[in-house]
């Protein structure tokens, strides 16, 4: 990776052959950075000052000439660096005008400060890990006992149950409602069998036209859905006595009471 | 033989053979000590002083077959016990019993009952509130006046769970995909006998599923 | 609190912390020596004589995380070599992703992608997890109630600290104001594109390696 001077990413300057070749070793190594702000941390380094000194209007520029130079050759950048590139034009221009005092939000002096603020905790961050993985550490420079004593042990049992294993014990509980046979709660259902045995039983006092809502059982005319499965329970029967022709249904109009009588000539 | 550095002095020698022997996994023999070492010590020099220092401490240096090792002091043996903890794995019976608790807490015997299918027996209780996973709650208000089962901060703690707010809803379940099933299409749904608020799992909302990457 | 026996002298509890220090490949906590122990011991005590007494040797107790052990002068790696065992290499991402959160645990998977402006693989975390360096913490008392990672004993006995507070240049920092938690101001925020895309694990040699890990 050409770290050879200020203007690396400069592609402007580059007119000879050797500073082309940088140029273009630099954009085929982009997918070697971590993402735009690494590449940013890099190009800021170029400034050779502290990073919370450096020019963020002058990285700016460097960043988009950048993206700029990579477009001519034709490299497709990921969509983070073209991400990057719109917002460090929005800085740029905000910078570069004068401040809006009617503007509501962060000024560009507080974007640019946030920007050089990331970049010296990436920077420190970095340095941080340097130093962690620099240090003594266990089984490159530090050794354990090689060969620590089996213990006696004594037993106790200790129940063991993880998270997932709760969570499977109460998902089997619940998909074993959901997957319950299908069948009816029979405590609401009036059914064909007992309103004809019903109907049977009553029909032979009805000598007179009799609405369907006498033969309904009681206690099942006031809840609506008991009241709906016992009168089609009941209308179903009446069909097949008819059919038997021991009853005889009449009804003035569509969606009029329906009545029964008995049949008054024996079949 | 010639040296471009003077061997390191005994001390140093020692604490090499020190260390050597300490993280070794088996007894090291005198040769593995002299190839390992800096040239020009005397690692059997050094592993006797080294034998001096630790006579009658906690560990002391032994001759093994043709190696040498430390080894616990045998006055001290009875140190190298400890009581251990043997792990099994919760009955499904009490796992399913405390999922219940946990999920719908305060709950009732009955009420876990209901939820189950199945009786829950004296013992599975016990051992859940034993394993101080369960206490008792308070008394329910209705007739008969119920004891109810809630989860303790133990629980909470083994299972890392804040509270117990952070259980997961069956719909972040069935994501992890431990609930394969889909919901029974609409209008086929049974009505749940009487409770309508055990289905309460589904609108406890953890905001992040303990199944995404983490 | 009666004993049947006067508790070991000193030099003797001294002896039985060495012997159950070295046995152990993992550190020991003072709890655990309490536990071991007779009755009467002042393991607290027995352990500043033993680790006195070590202090220059091949091997020194060290203080790590919740627990004490021996470990073997770092000044004597270089006769280690049998022992070194070959770890994985970590990726940068996986360096730089663990260096922030130790430094600035307890940590979200948000201020981590915020600290390095690009998003964190799902394979990074898992891996640092499954090292037994890195774990979840608390939910953060946040809109979301986002997980937050911190890491284990198991991290500080590696990199020989004894408390996260022991990490290099931690105190400078934070006088820096590097490790607070700034949170962007609303617009002040870069773009975070691409969110897990790019799966880090797989470039693990990236073209400038700063973190080698040796």
């Amino acid at each position: 990776m050409p770290q050879s001077s200020a203007d690396m990413p400069d592609f402007d300057a580059a007119e000879d052959v050797a500073q082309r070749r940088a140029d273009e070793a630099l954009i085929v190594d982009v997918e070697g950075y971590e993402g735009p702000l690494d590449l940013l941390l890099t190009m800021a380094r170029s400034q050779k000052v502290d990073l919370m000194t450096i020019s963020v209007l002058e990285l700016a520029e460097q960043y988009l000439r950048f993206v700029e130079k990579a477009r001519k050759l034709r490299i497709e950048l990921a969509a983070d660096y073209l991400v990057m590139a719109a917002w460090l034009a929005f800085l740029k221009s905000r910078l570069l005008l004068p401040p809006d005092p009617e503007a509501d939000g962060p000024t560009a002096e507080d974007m640019a400060g946030h920007l050089a603020f990331q970049l010296e905790r990436l920077s420190a961050m970095r340095q941080a890990a340097a130093q962690l993985m620099a240090r003594d550490r266990l089984g490159i420079d530090r050794f354990a006992r090689g060969a620590p004593d089996t213990i006696a042990r004594s037993r106790r049992t200790e129940y063991k149950a993880g998270l997932i294993d709760l969570m499977r014990a109460y998902a089997r509980l619940k998909t074993r409602d959901e997957f319950r046979p299908y069948a009816f709660d029979r405590k609401d259902v009036f059914t064909m069998e007992q309103a004809l045995d019903r109907l049977r039983k009553m029909i032979g006092f009805a000598g007179e036209w009799t609405d369907l809502s006498v033969f309904l059982p009681q206690g099942w005319e006031a809840d609506g859905q008991r009241r709906r499965s016992a009168t089609a329970a009941t209308f179903a029967a009446s069909l097949e006595l008819a059919r038997q022709g021991r009853l005889e249904i009449r009804q003035g109009e569509s969606f009029s009471p329906i009545s029964y009588r008995q049949t008054t000539h024996e079949p | 033989m010639s040296h471009d550095f003077p061997p390191p002095s005994l001390d140093q020698q020692e604490r090499m053979v020190e260390a050597i022997l300490f993280a070794s996994a088996v007894p090291v023999t005198m040769r593995d000590l002299t190839a390992r070492m800096p040239d020009g010590c005397d690692p059997a020099e050094a592993l006797a002083a080294l034998r001096r220092r630790y006579d009658g401490r906690g560990v002391t240096v032994e001759h093994l077959g043709d190696g040498y090792a430390f080894r616990t002091a045998p006055d001290l043996a009875f140190l190298m016990q400890e009581q251990t903890v043997e792990s099994r794995r919760l009955s499904r019976a009490a796992i399913e019993t405390l999922a219940i608790i946990a999920y719908h807490q305060p709950v009732t015997r009955a009420e876990i009952e209901e939820i189950r299918g199945v009786a829950v027996s004296r013992g599975t209780l016990d051992q859940l509130i034993e394993m101080e996973w369960v206490r008792m709650g308070r008394r329910r208000m209705s007739p008969g006046r119920p004891a109810t089962f809630v989860v303790t901060d133990g629980f909470l703690d083994h299972f890392g769970l804040e509270t117990s707010r952070d259980l997961p809803g069956l719909s972040e379940l069935r994501a992890a995909g431990l609930l394969d099933s889909r919901p029974p299409a609409e209008g086929l749904a049974m009505p749940l006998a009487g409770r309508g608020e055990d289905d309460d799992i589904e609108h406890v909302d953890p905001p992040e599923d303990l199944f995404k990457d983490t």
